[in-house]
């Protein structure tokens, strides 16, 4: 009898999921308007902090505290990305076996053109993010891919976002269901709760920038991936995007997915996307 | 005194007594001599001192006055244990050297500088320090010690793991 | 010397019930259960850090021989996977409350 | 290589200020790696900035100072176009040299 009953109450818990998410499905994808959202997300935090200039966000906890801002302006004369800088100007410069370097791989020869990562792919249908370019690209050459939480993806990162300083983030999305609903996902996991501390990325980057988490004061999310990679003192080195989303999961006691998953890219395009207009600030230094 | 196969061992014998009795003598002069300049070569036994009074004793011979002419620049709360910015700057004279001291360190002597003259009294550089902490700054000028102190909070940063 | 026998009854019948030390095959169901519901949590990628870290306790506890602590720990972690579980369903529409508009 | 040493000196009047950035570890010798095992000390303990050959300053480390160690001061005496001379030394006797022009 036992047993019959709990089968029967896992049935209608799936049944009542599966509707859930259909139902979501089907009422997201008409309802989705990322431009609304953008303007909503941006004017949420001009309104919150009017002292805080609007190109100032890109610089995280810098712009919510001045004591810190003049402790990383000092350190900004001679910031410690310094060595990721000049090694992944040299590595995007050193040619692979076969000859081709990532140069070939991008618009531009890929100097400038951070600005526009991640992009929608509609060929393959999902968000491309810088990193999983730069690792195709080696692919495409024979190349074994580098990881996406160490040192070689944050040097050319860095370079890559150090040849984009200033420019505005400019990311498109496509009029293409599936690019809405990688938006919409994004979004979703980013006010999406997670871990045993029950945290949303939102509890700590909506609700609370600027207020202490012990020692580190909270950035604001509008312009956090801006300054992505991020050379932080608590790693002494540098951090990728991926390296970031893993290590925030951990925190909040949620056991981080695979880097680049499908998760994480789709929020770094809901992130990129409502942060349009403001300056590339990679790459940054944190605490 | 060494290469010569001398004759008369007794000679060479007597010669060496002379000379460590002579160093035994002067024994406390050329170490107070290096103490007091700032010797050229690695103060080792400075660096392995636990506490920051017996580092500064090692490294200095005596101890230091509180002096207000040594401005210390330390965060309150440091950004990160590791990376802490640290400066100091005196209005003293003849200053001939600086030492940094984080007294809840494993070993409490951090870095210490050597002023030549026509250089400009004035350190700024990155420390790390294990937990929340004094911290003191040493200006060796005209052959006195002065010191400044602040204390640095410093805990770990994020929300849990 | 009244007084004494009541408490001695609620002595003993405060001990009756912990006499029968968790053996292995509680230990094994409650492993197998809470492995159970941490893979469904896993499914959801809703997983939590702590439900893992207690499910390998619950392990090692085990090796070690030490049931009682084991079939504890494997319980602990049950109930970890199982309120990750929740987490992951609730927050398929409570997302919506935090979220800018 | 590039050298490990990046370093940034500028004259305004008779006062340079001098600006250095190292690549090192500085290991203190208490910190175990990801297998348990004491990562060994390695830092540099001595680093000699020369200028018009003599020692315009000399810094002796220990293990407190922290990695990618950087150090500012200033000087007297030295005019844009002068040499800087920079050389370290670490207890693993490695050690490193590089020359700047005073900008």
């Amino acid at each position: 009898m036992r047993a019959r009953l709990s089968l029967l109450l896992g049935a209608i818990s799936a049944a009542l999921v599966a509707f859930a998410l259909t139902s979501a499905h089907v009422v997201a994808a008409d309802k989705v308007d990322p431009v609304a959202d953008a303007k909503a997300f941006q004017n949420f935090f001009f309104q919150k902090f009017p002292n805080v200039k609007h190109e100032d966000f890109v610089n995280g906890p810098y712009s919510m505290n001045e004591d810190l801002k003049r402790q990383w302006q000092e350190k900004e004369e001679f910031p410690p990305y310094e060595f990721a800088l000049d090694a992944g100007k040299e590595m995007f410069a050193t040619p692979f076996k076969n000859g081709k370097t990532y140069a070939d791989c991008f618009p531009n020869g890929g100097i400038g053109i951070r600005q526009n990562y991640p992009y929608f792919d509609e060929k393959e249908g999902r968000v491309v993010t810088l990193e999983l370019a730069l690792n195709r690209c080696r692919e495409a050459n024979g190349e074994a891919p580098y990881s996406y939480v160490k040192d070689e993806m944050a040097s050319l990162t860095a370079y890559m976002a150090f040849t984009s300083r200033g420019k505005p983030m400019d990311i498109k999305i496509p009029d293409d269901p599936r690019a809405l609903a990688a938006f919409e996902n994004g979004k979703r996991y980013f006010y999406t709760r997670r871990g045993q501390m029950n945290f949303s990325c939102a509890s700590c980057h909506v609700q609370s920038p600027g207020e202490r988490i012990r020692a580190e004061i909270l950035a604001p999310a509008l312009g956090i991936v801006n300054a992505m990679p991020i050379y932080r003192s608590e790693w002494s080195g540098m951090g990728t995007t991926s390296r970031r989303f893993v290590t925030c999961n951990s925190q909040t006691r949620a056991v981080p997915l695979e880097p680049q998953a499908d998760e994480y890219r789709d929020v770094e395009y809901f992130l990129s996307y409502v942060a349009n207009g403001l300056p590339i600030s990679g790459p940054g230094a944190r605490p | 005194m060494t290469t010569t196969t001398g004759p008369h061992p007794t000679r060479r014998l007597i010669l060496q007594g002379a000379a460590s009795v002579a160093l035994i003598g002067l024994g406390n002069l050329p170490f107070a001599a290096a103490h007091a300049a700032a010797n050229d070569k690695y103060p080792e036994e400075a660096f392995k001192q636990k506490s920051e009074a017996d580092a500064i004793k090692a490294l200095y011979g005596r101890n230091a006055e509180p002096s207000d002419k040594v401005k210390l620049d330390a965060p309150e709360i440091a950004e990160n244990g590791g990376v802490v910015p640290v400066s100091v700057t005196t209005t003293l004279d003849k200053v001939t050297s600086i030492s940094f001291l984080v007294a809840e360190n494993p070993f409490a002597l951090a870095a210490s500088y050597k002023i030549a003259d026509g250089t400009i009294p004035g350190v700024a550089n990155r420390l790390k320090m294990a937990k929340s902490t004094k911290l003191v700054a040493i200006v060796e000028a005209d052959g006195k010690l002065y010191s400044a102190t602040k204390d640095v909070k410093v805990t770990v940063g994020g929300c849990g793991g | 010397m009244k007084r004494a026998i009541p408490l001695a009854m609620l002595l003993a019948l405060g001990l009756a019930p912990a006499a029968r030390a968790a053996n292995e095959a509680d230990y094994k169901a409650a492993y197998a259960a809470a492995e159970a519901a941490a893979k469904e949590a896993a499914s959801l990628r809703h997983q939590w850090t702590t439900t893992i870290s207690t499910l390998a306790t619950a392990k090692k506890a085990a090796d070690g021989g030490d049931f009682d602590r084991a079939t504890a720990a494997a319980k602990e972690a049950k109930a970890l996977a199982k309120a990750s579980i929740f987490q992951a369903t609730s927050e398929k529409e409570a997302w919506k409350a935090m979220e800018i508009r | 290589m590039a050298s490990s040493i990046r370093v940034r000196a500028n004259a305004n009047g008779d006062i340079t200020e001098v600006q250095a950035l190292i690549q090192h570890p500085m290991d203190t010798g208490l910190v175990k790696d990801s297998k348990g095992e004491l990562i060994p000390a390695h830092f540099i303990q001595e680093l000699k900035f020369e200028c018009n050959g003599k020692d315009v300053f000399v810094a002796n480390w220990g293990t407190a100072v922290s990695k990618d160690p950087y150090v500012k001061f200033s000087f007297k005496g030295a005019k844009k176009g002068d040499e800087l001379k920079i050389s370290w030394t670490d207890n693993k006797g490695a050690s490193d040299t590089t020359t700047a022009k005073i900008a």
